[in-house]
């Protein structure tokens, strides 16, 4: 199974799926799914389209229900969890287009982020004002200054600049201050410049974080220099697992996914 | 519409003294209340008349400040809420038309104020000019009470009339029991008006479903004959529920009829069609449909197309123009009951269709003799009573006796405020008999001494009037 | 926000002492929104129906001033729903309705002692909005109006008819005599000297008591956490869930907590009529609120109680309105004016929709701002 | 009354109400499912079709409102009711394009609320308008008695085992059917119907594909008005007619399809039909004696709508026929 990662095989599992099968009607979208994510490592998951991938992810997040299989995170199944319990247990997501409080500012979609965080999925809180939760306000600081856009606290989010709603998307996955962050398609439709500077903002999360997580990108280039194991997905399975240099050398995947051009 | 005459009767003349158009929202002005020759008011409505120093003759130093008593300036103002939008909005237009009448006879002379009420002179009420405001009831009791308590609270209205739908004049009739301001019913069937929800301030001329069923039971014997049986259907709300109970009653006791079984419809529904099937089904003789205005329009209507006429008789208690109008010829030939017609034969009852037709070119409704009987007859009381002051106004007419509407001799009775007076019996035309304002034939006129009950009977037995200050 | 500069200046500027800043900061205390809603509440049935000149041009009485804070009180908590979490409810008569029968029943068989009514109608309206929320809660979007509409349509259906040995039918709740306030202080009478010139009856103190505290909450809750999920919900509210929210429990409060305006203000609607129509239950009762709120500007404090305030005058005022004149003059614009008044509401309505999604009080801060351009210089 | 005939009855007269409330169904339903759109002015659509209806096939004297009081109280054409049958549909399609262009367009990007508000805004104009020209007096719509002079379609009519029964009811269920049946053809079997269905399921995913979506999306709208303008024709002799026909009928066609299931025309008469049953079933059935105590159904008839509506809500949020994938 984790044939690619021997380096860390005795490292403990963070996140398991096991045979995780998904079918809309007649259609198979995951089949089998089994892949083994563990602390600290960075996975990429790989697949021409319609590959399964976000089928994974929103199986993951408990946006959709698995036909049939498990989720295993931190060691207990999380497969009968609604979406908000799966983030408070740990695992963020960011989403394939900047998902963001559009009309809030910039300030305060930081702060919504902590405050989940902070104060759990739920509390009775409504008589209290908010400026008495400076834990809150605290973290949103931090998140802000760790995306680079402290100095742009005050501006309404819709404002910003693509990069810069993306840099704020993935500050807000992070306030939650995850074990396991989600990736999905984090440069889609991005400038060249804007995806460099995504990547950076990967890499030195990356180091400073120290943070487990998993890709799903279409970008080979991003995929191969932050990934330490990647999957590839066809048609719904499995069809190799490694690193990348391994990948990069699977005539299996070459076939199937690259369509035999050599990377 | 001529609204001249009208004054929004408000504050002191001061005050308005420097604003001859009112602006309405800065954009435009409005004429509704042109003319400033009123003026004044009786407070704010919740009993605080602030002292009022105007035209003598309404009594205001031998008599408290009470309601919208004692009126300022010269002009006396009625309410009259009647239902300009709705279902019923051609009803309130013709009780509308009736009112008006009635306060140009009572400034003016004419009409009844001439020929039947000695007590009025033509010339206003004790020295007062008769001014009105109306408003819009809309059938719905929340929006009566709204714009009642404008009436009262705005315009000094020192009486208010107006009815269509039972709910509305309960309503409105206890919010003037609780502001001290006279309410004469109009349109109001339901035994509840003068029995459970009665008020000292609240008086009716209208009969009731009580009556209703003892008017009918002797004529549908004559024409049907006895020993038949029926089946009901009724609006499950407390008109359709007394009717059809007063209906159990006196077809059992008066006509020797059987019950098969009476059902309940939800009240504003539009399709009979299951219900009618059962009845159908039922073996009985004779469908009664106990439900008013447009539910009555749907079910009779439904009751013919389902062919219900050929195998049973049908009976619909209480009438109303709106309803005939939308059933059509559907009505033909089932008895009921009217407030009022202008068929019937008498000298107060022509003159006032003649009076009616002069001025407008049409033929008066049953609601608008109830509007106009009820506007001369609060004003009467006033004049006997020599003053507004409102309690007096209530002994004026409380046991009162008077023959001079068109239904014979009547009493307003003094424990309960229901008139004991006759009712008219009629059967529906068929659509080509129909014309404008003549839907019924007078079958019959049913006394008043076979109609009623006693004080401590029926309805009456739930009465409590309240105090009158 | 705590630092006013940070909000209002994007971060870049630091303390700007000017009078226009200094201002805005005070604005936003909460003591001075309440203060000054307070004084509002004060001055307005004087204005409005005793005041010279003005209340004549404005043809106003007491008792549309009372209901006018009682609605308001009602559009507060609908835009909470509705302005701040972006959900839309249409069968708000429920809680409004619901709350005015419970009072009333209360009225009738327990006690008629005003706070005791308030009380239990809130109570009632709470506890079928949780009902009702939790129902309605199931779907999202089109689905929650059309389950709302649907479940409040039930409720007026059950009173009219199987219910109405308790709640009168269509005669609607009658019988209800109101205690003195405290035992002493009868509701209907005038309030004595001063304070019966300015405010008019004891009733008006009571509900415009009630009135500020709504607003107060209404402040409050906005800048609770509340606050902040509700308006991240409406903007997007899968976002909310994927933070680690439970929106679901956050939509559920929400509607509750605008249950229980609905609630207090359908309590105060018994207490001020003494009655409770069955049409407090008809999904009309809850279309009037929707466009109170949006005619008033949804997701701001005040639009929406300027919404209710404008309706009801339209109703009962302009309504009543025969001729419309040029100002000033006898030239005649319209005959039967009054009777186009729900048509002109449902065309303004509709374009309010369609261009000037934020309504009256939009439109005022539009206004507002462009002066402060004017005035301050340096904001944005 | 043996339990068959009443069985049957309580059938025919559920599948008579239902079927008013499918064709209002059906409509909502393919616009709502297609184009995402909410459309509150629905019942505003039955209202101009009952109105156009029986201005085309009747002679009308109207005793309020403007057009009254202008002197145009004559109004109505008088040329049978197969004219109004036909031509109501055209007009009403022709409005819901209209509708389309001019309004739904521009709130296809816009929230649902938005949708809802301004929907329910244009229904409150309509009525309004409606009331102001034509009075808020009820008319009578009186059942056609003869369709192409031969063909008798009012009255009663005996039926075995039920007995007596309206013969325009029967008719209702008859229009209703072939017209619903229609409309499957086209949705299940042409190329349009292909845009609808992919369209129901995933709009984004047809636009990829290239298709312009714009024109069936035009028709898509008109349809549906036409079968909210036909059920006016239809149901409008049924009642008498008055401006708030429209708003009364709205609530329980959207509930019916809620209960159905969005975007699928089998859905609505699903919906339809226990909307319809529901109804009948609890006007019809006798009175449920437990010792002293009587618990008479019919009171209960509206609310049990209702609360079919809510329990099939809990039990299957998506509908009977919803599928669960496209519900939001």
């Amino acid at each position: 199974m984790s044939s690619g990662s021997e380096s860390r095989s005795d490292a403990p599992s963070l996140l398991e799926t096991r045979g995780l099968v998904k079918e809309f009607g007649g259609l198979v979208a995951t089949d089998d799914v089994s892949i083994d994510v563990k602390r600290g490592e960075r996975v990429s998951v790989i697949g021409p389209n319609g590959a399964g991938k976000s089928t994974l992810i929103n199986l993951i997040t408990r946006r959709l229900d698995p036909t049939a299989g498990d989720i295993v995170f931190k060691g207990d199944s999380i497969v009968n969890l609604k979406p908000h319990q799966v983030v408070q247990r740990g695992i963020s997501k960011s989403f394939q287009t900047a998902s963001i409080f559009p009309d809030l500012t910039v300030m305060e979609n930081a702060e919504i982020a902590a405050l989940a965080a902070e104060n759990g999925e739920f509390g009775f809180n409504f008589l209290t004002h908010r400026d008495k939760l400076t834990s809150v306000h605290e973290l949103a600081e931090n998140t802000l200054e760790s995306v680079g856009l402290l100095s742009r606290a005050g501006t309404t989010a819709a404002d910003l600049p693509y990069g810069d709603k993306r840099r704020l998307e993935i500050g807000i996955a992070l306030a939650a201050e995850p074990d396991l962050l989600l990736m999905d398609e984090p440069t889609a439709g991005m400038s060249p410049e804007e995806t460099q500077a995504t990547v950076d903002l990967i890499e030195e999360v990356k180091e400073e974080l120290g943070l487990t997580f998993v890709l799903v990108e279409h970008d080979m280039e991003i995929v191969f220099s932050v990934s330490d194991r990647i999957v590839v997905l066809n048609r719904g399975r499995v069809i190799a697992e490694g690193t990348p240099d391994e990948i990069r050398g699977n005539p299996d995947v070459q076939e199937a996914y690259l369509g035999g051009v050599e990377l | 519409m001529a609204r001249n005459n009208k004054s929004l009767n408000r504050r002191d003349v001061l005050k308005a003294a420097g604003v001859s158009t009112v602006g309405i929202a800065g954009l435009a002005g409005c004429s509704g209340g042109g003319g400033e020759q009123g003026g004044g008011d009786g407070g704010t409505g919740s009993g605080e008349g602030s002292g009022g120093d105007g035209g003598g003759g309404g009594g205001s130093e031998d008599y408290p400040a009470l309601g919208n008593f004692p009126i300022d300036g010269n002009t006396a103002t009625y309410g009259f809420n009647v239902p300009q939008s709705g279902p019923y909005a051609s009803e309130g237009q013709d009780e509308l038309r009736a009112y008006q009448l009635a306060v140009k006879h009572l400034n003016e002379g004419g009409g009844w104020v001439d020929s039947q009420f000695d007590d009025l002179s033509g010339d206003g009420v004790l020295g007062y000019q008769i001014d009105y405001v109306d408003g819009d009831t809309a059938t719905d009791a929340d929006t009566a009470r709204q714009s009642a308590s404008r009436m009262i609270q705005r315009d000094g209205a020192i009486m208010v009339s107006g009815g269509s739908s039972s709910a509305v004049a309960i309503a409105v009739q206890g919010l003037c029991q609780n502001e001290n301001v006279l309410f004469m019913a109009c349109l109001t069937h339901s035994n509840d008006t003068t029995g459970k929800d009665c008020a000292r301030y609240g008086f009716r001329e209208m009969f009731n479903a009580y009556m209703t069923g003892q008017a009918l039971a002797p004529v549908v014997k004559e024409a049907y004959g006895e020993g038949l049986k029926f089946y009901q259907l009724y609006a499950d709300y407390s008109w359709g529920q007394t009717q059809q109970a007063s209906m159990k009653k006196f077809m059992t006791e008066v006509a020797g009829w059987e019950q098969v079984k009476s059902v309940a419809t939800p009240l504003g529904t539009s399709d009979y069609q299951s219900y009618l099937s059962e009845a159908a089904n039922s073996g009985a003789d004779v469908l009664i449909l106990n439900h008013y205005g447009l539910d009555g329009a749907n079910s009779v209507q439904q009751a013919i197309d389902a062919g219900i006429d050929s195998d049973m008789e049908i009976l619909v208690p209480l009438y109303n123009r709106p309803m005939a109008e939308a059933a059509g010829g559907a009505i033909e030939g089932i008895y009921g009951t009217v407030a009022w017609d202008s068929q019937i034969d008498n000298e107060p009852s022509k003159q006032f269709t003649q009076a009616f037709r002069d001025e407008y070119d049409r033929t008066p409704s049953g609601p608008a003799q109830l509007a106009y009987a009820q506007t001369l007859q609060y004003s009467a009381a006033a004049e006997r009573a020599g003053t507004f002051y409102p309690p007096e106004v209530i002994k004026q007419l409380e046991g009162y006796e008077y023959s001079n509407i068109g239904m014979g001799s009547e009493t307003m009775r003094a424990c309960d405020h229901q008139a004991q007076r006759d009712v008219p019996v009629v059967q529906g035309l068929s659509a080509s008999e129909q014309s404008q304002g003549q839907y019924f034939k007078i079958v019959n006129i049913t006394s008043r001494d076979e109609l009623g009950y006693a004080c401590d009977e029926g309805p009456a037995a739930e009465c409590e009037l309240g105090p009158a200050k | 926000m705590s630092d006013p500069n940070t909000t209002s200046d994007g971060g870049t500027v630091v303390a700007d002492e000017s009078l226009v800043s200094r201002w805005e900061r005070i604005r936003e205390r909460e003591a001075t929104v309440v203060g000054l809603t307070a004084i509002a509440v004060a001055l307005f049935p004087w204005l409005f129906a005793r005041a010279p000149v003005v209340s004549d041009v404005l043809l106003g009485y007491q008792s549309l001033a009372t209901l006018i804070l009682i609605w308001g009180i009602f559009a507060v908590g609908f835009d909470l729903l509705l302005g701040y979490t972006g959900l839309l409810s249409f069968g708000h008569a429920a809680f409004w309705g619901g709350a005015a029968y419970a009072a009333g029943v209360v009225a009738n068989n327990v006690s008629a002692d005003p706070i005791v009514m308030v009380v239990s109608g809130t109570l009632f309206a709470v506890l079928l909005a949780w009902l009702l929320g939790f129902l309605s809660l199931r779907r999202g979007g089109i689905y929650f109006s059309i389950l709302t509409l649907a479940f409040a349509q039930m409720l007026y259906y059950m009173s009219a008819a199987p219910l109405a040995f308790l709640t009168g039918g269509e005669n609607g709740l009658t019988g209800i005599t109101v205690t003195p306030l405290f035992g002493l202080f009868h509701l209907e009478s005038d309030l004595p000297t001063f304070a019966g010139e300015l405010l008019g009856t004891w009733l008006y103190l009571f509900v415009g008591v009630f009135a500020v505290l709504a607003v107060a909450a209404a402040y409050r809750i906005l800048n609770s956490p509340y606050g902040m999920v509700f308006r991240a919900i409406r903007e997007n509210e899968q976002r909310a869930e994927f933070v680690g929210l439970n929106v679901w429990r956050y939509k559920l409060m929400a509607f509750i907590i605008s249950g229980a305006f609905a609630g207090v203000a359908g309590s105060l609607f018994t207490i001020h009529g003494s009655y409770v129509p069955l049409q407090s239950l008809y999904w009309t009762e809850s279309g009037e609120i929707v466009i109170m709120s949006v005619l008033g500007g949804t997701a701001s404090l005040f639009g929406p109680i300027i919404g209710a305030g404008l309706y009801l005058y339209v109703e009962n005022i302009v309504s009543g309105v025969q001729q419309l004149t040029v100002p000033f003059t006898d030239i005649v614009l319209v005959n039967d004016f009054g009777t186009y008044w729900h048509l002109l509401l449902g065309l303004v309505f509709v374009v309010v929709i369609w261009v000037a999604p934020r309504g009256i009080w939009g439109a005022i801060s539009d206004v507002r701002e462009f002066v402060w351009d004017r005035v301050g210089g340096d904001r944005r | 009354m043996s339990i068959l005939s009443e069985l049957m009855v309580i059938l025919l007269n559920g599948l008579q109400q239902g079927a008013i409330y499918v064709l209002l169904a059906v409509g909502l339903s393919i616009i709502l499912g297609t184009l995402k759109f909410v459309n509150f002015a629905h019942g505003a659509l039955y209202l101009i079709g009952t109105y156009a209806g029986l201005f085309i096939a009747l002679d009308v004297t109207l005793s309020s409102g403007k057009l009254q009081e202008w002197g145009y109280a004559d109004i109505g054409l008088g040329w049978g009711f197969l004219a109004a049958l036909i031509l109501v549909p055209m007009l009403v399609f022709a409005i819901g394009l209209l509708m389309e262009r001019l309004l739904a367009r521009s709130f296809y990007d816009r929230p649902d609320t938005d949708q809802i508000l301004v929907t329910f805004g244009l229904a409150i104009v309509v009525q309004e308008l409606f009331r102001v020209l034509f009075g808020s007096n009820s008319l009578p719509f009186n059942q056609p008695e003869y369709i192409l002079s031969v063909i008798p379609v009012s009255g009663p009519m005996t039926l075995p085992i039920v007995g007596q029964f309206p013969r325009w009811r029967l008719w209702v269920i008859g229009i209703t059917a072939v017209l619903v049946g229609l409309v499957y053809l086209l949705v299940e079997h042409t190329d349009f119907g292909l845009v609808v269905r992919a369209g129901t399921r995933d709009a984004e995913m047809v636009r990829l594909l290239g298709i312009k979506i714009s024109r069936p999306y035009l028709v898509v709208f008109g349809i549906g008005a036409a079968l909210a303008g036909v059920a006016g024709v239809v149901g409008g002799p049924l009642n008498v007619v008055n401006p708030t026909v429209g708003m009364d009928i709205l609530v329980p066609a959207f509930l019916t399809v809620v209960i159905g299931g969005v975007g699928t025309i089998a859905g609505a008469v699903v919906g339809g039909l226990v909307i319809g049953l529901t109804q009948a079933a609890l006007i019809g059935l006798p009175a449920l004696t437990i010792g002293s105590f009587t618990l008479n159904f019919s009171p209960w008839a509206q609310v049990g709508l209702y609360a079919i509506a809510a329990i099939i809500l809990l039990v299957r949020p998506q509908g009977i026929l919803g599928d669960e994938e496209v519900a939001p």
